[in-house]
């Protein structure tokens, strides 16, 4: 089974797999409208299409038993197909996004081939790498080392005479570093809505600071995606501490308020949650 | 030196603990004649000794090494022989019903010499960021200092206790443990008191801010968290 | 005891580096009879082992002994003598910058049950896989680690570094985290520096395997329909 017999009928494309790579590389063909889904999609029909539909009514028993060997997932022809895609998917992104890497874009098959190249000896080479820092690690199986503190009658005479060496100010500068607001990123060229969990989370703080609220007064109005990242707020706080919330029965209204020591805290049902909050 | 172990362990073994003696050696796989130093249950009894930070008594040892009590004991007097004081600068104690090594007092001098002084390895950024948080906020809760930093100071945290730099200082309403610094940080930094931390408007990059200083930091730190998903 | 260190290191010093061996036997080597112990500053050394969950270097054994280093070198001679390998149940390692002691691996299933847990659990591959990309390319950043790996190693650098394998090194140019191995990490891997990791070109595939590969590539980019099918 070789990547040359993957045939794919695409919007943009009609044709064997090696010809739309070769294409692509040379820009023939416009990566931005090739859906990458779908030739990955194809390609696993292919791969459950071929064994029925080529094995013929007129086989004997042992011709048929050498097929089905020779059919099993060629393992080479699959980790090419994953490296290939994998490769294009980068240089989509890449065009997707723009940017300083841009004269990347322009490669040639040579240039493509030595850039996956350069890839694969890097993996190897970290893989091979970790397989000896685990040997490395094996080998000290059964080392242990002594973790007690001093004992207390040596620390209170450490702290007697300890130096005072460390410097105050680097206390200060970390604190600066941690005041500073991250740099306000550029998104207008991304056509998705973007919603960040830090906005969520800042807009549940405020519904809790007015006391309780529901799940669907956060996200009224809201589209899935504002839905689905609101719930992943409510998550993060639930695991701070920072709320509780019952819901009644399942898809039922979700009850949200701040934190109370009374109250055990209830498990979420999340199908009802996403269910009632998105329709 | 390895031949007073020796004859201790020929001494056991006329003592009439000879039986429990092959017992051990077989189930630890020593060869009989150890000839090299101890013999293999008062090695196995040492690393243990060595290992824990309190008083390991004789049923404690005897249930790990799986030898019996008798040998147990042998393999101590070994031990206690070969740590006799003025031997070596560690010494085997038995205390609250249990044996444990310490340092020998003749070290004390160079130890608070060597624990006294800053520790070679500075601060690593996390560390000084994590223990900023608590000399500034405290008491601060743990959740508290990852939401600020925005990402995980568990690791940062166990070396600021380790180092003795921070303790706990009890649990926030909400069961999570909180933070302060120690005398040994004033001392270590040269404070007198928590006053004399520096002033952060020396470093803050905007100082036009009004709100307080936990407020903004848990801002920086949830965006950056927001920034960085 | 002061007196015994300062003659000691008068000795050492007079005799110099060079002549180290015969410094152990002479001045501080076990006399034949062996009843006596270690000389006071290995003794002294022996204890402040014991005493730091770090490994300490000869500069730093040595500030605090106030001995000279040459003594010190010396007095761990003579201890790593005593630990050597089989004797005792503990070791003298050479780990991470500096000395320590370790318990012998002979012991690990008593420390087992005794502590009911095992030492440290292994890497999974991917840790394994981002350690390696940390411990060669350091510092490095977070989105380098994932480039090289080609997935994300966002969970695999959190237990990293909850292990204290890795730590933060301050951030990029660009705001990202960038990493570096620990002292821990040349610790638990028995390793004296980063320097005997060996080179990572050791693994890189033959020249032929190389072009053989490009070869592949090439043709996967350039293959025509009709060949296959």
């Amino acid at each position: 089974m070789t990547l040359a017999g993957l045939e794919l009928d695409l919007d943009v494309f009609s044709g064997p797999f090696d010809l739309l790579l070769t294409l692509v590389l040379r820009e023939e063909v416009d990566l931005l409208e090739l859906s990458l889904a779908e030739v990955v999609l194809a390609y696993l029909d292919h791969l459950e299409r071929r064994p029925n539909s080529s094995r013929a009514a007129h086989e004997d028993e042992a011709g048929r038993r050498a097929r089905d060997e020779r059919e099993e997932l060629d393992l080479e022809a699959a980790t090419e197909f994953i490296v290939l895609v994998a490769a294009l998917l980068e240089l989509k992104s890449r065009l997707l996004l723009g940017g300083e890497e841009d004269e990347l874009l322009d490669i040639e098959p040579q240039e493509a081939a030595e850039e996956l190249l350069a890839r694969m000896l890097d993996a190897k080479r970290f893989r091979a790498a970790a397989a000896h820092l685990r040997e490395l690690l094996a080998a000290e199986h059964g080392v242990r080392f002594r973790t007690a503190p001093p004992p207390a009658s040596l620390r209170r005479a450490i702290l007697h005479t300890a130096d005072p060496g460390a410097d105050a100010n680097q206390l200060g500068e970390a604190i600066g570093r941690l005041l500073a607001m991250p740099p306000t990123i550029n998104v207008l060229h991304i056509a998705v809505n973007r919603v960040s969990i830090a906005e969520r989370l800042a807009h549940l703080r405020a519904l809790l600071r007015r006391g309780s609220f529901s799940f669907d007064e956060a996200v009224r109005g809201a589209d899935r995606m504002t839905v689905a990242v609101t719930l992943f707020a409510l998550l993060e706080l639930y695991k701070q501490g920072e709320v509780e919330w019952k819901q009644e029965e399942s898809f039922g209204e979700i009850a949200i308020h701040g934190p109370s020591r009374e109250t055990p805290r209830a498990p979420l049902a999340l199908s009802g949650a996403s269910a009632g909050a998105v329709g | 030196m390895s031949d007073a172990w020796k004859a201790l362990d020929e001494d056991a073994g006329e003592r009439g603990e000879g039986s429990r003696e092959v017992a051990d050696t077989t189930v630890l796989g020593a060869p009989p004649d150890a000839s090299a130093g101890a013999p293999a249950l008062a090695r196995v009894v040492e690393a243990l000794l060595f290992l824990s930070s309190d008083p390991l008594s004789t049923a404690e040892l005897a249930d790990a090494t799986q030898a019996g009590e008798g040998a147990v004991r042998t393999a101590l007097a070994v031990l206690a022989e070969e740590y006799a004081p003025g031997r070596r600068g560690i010494r085997l104690r038995e205390l609250g019903g249990g044996w444990t090594l310490a340092s020998d007092p003749a070290s004390e001098d160079a130890a608070r010499r060597l624990f006294s002084r800053p520790r070679s390895s500075a601060l690593s950024p996390a560390q000084a960021e994590t223990l900023a948080i608590v000399a500034y906020l405290q008491p601060v809760s743990r959740p508290e200092i990852a939401r600020i930093r925005g990402v995980s100071a568990d690791s940062a945290t166990a070396t600021l206790l380790d180092r003795g730099l921070i303790e706990e200082a009890g649990h926030s309403q909400f069961g999570a443990v909180i933070y302060r610094t120690t005398a040994q940080f004033l001392k270590l930094f040269g404070l007198r008191s928590l006053d004399e931390l520096p002033d952060v408007a020396r470093w803050d990059p905007t100082p036009e801010e009004q709100a307080q200083l936990r407020e903004r930091l848990l801002r920086a730190g949830e965006a950056r968290a927001g920034d960085g998903a």
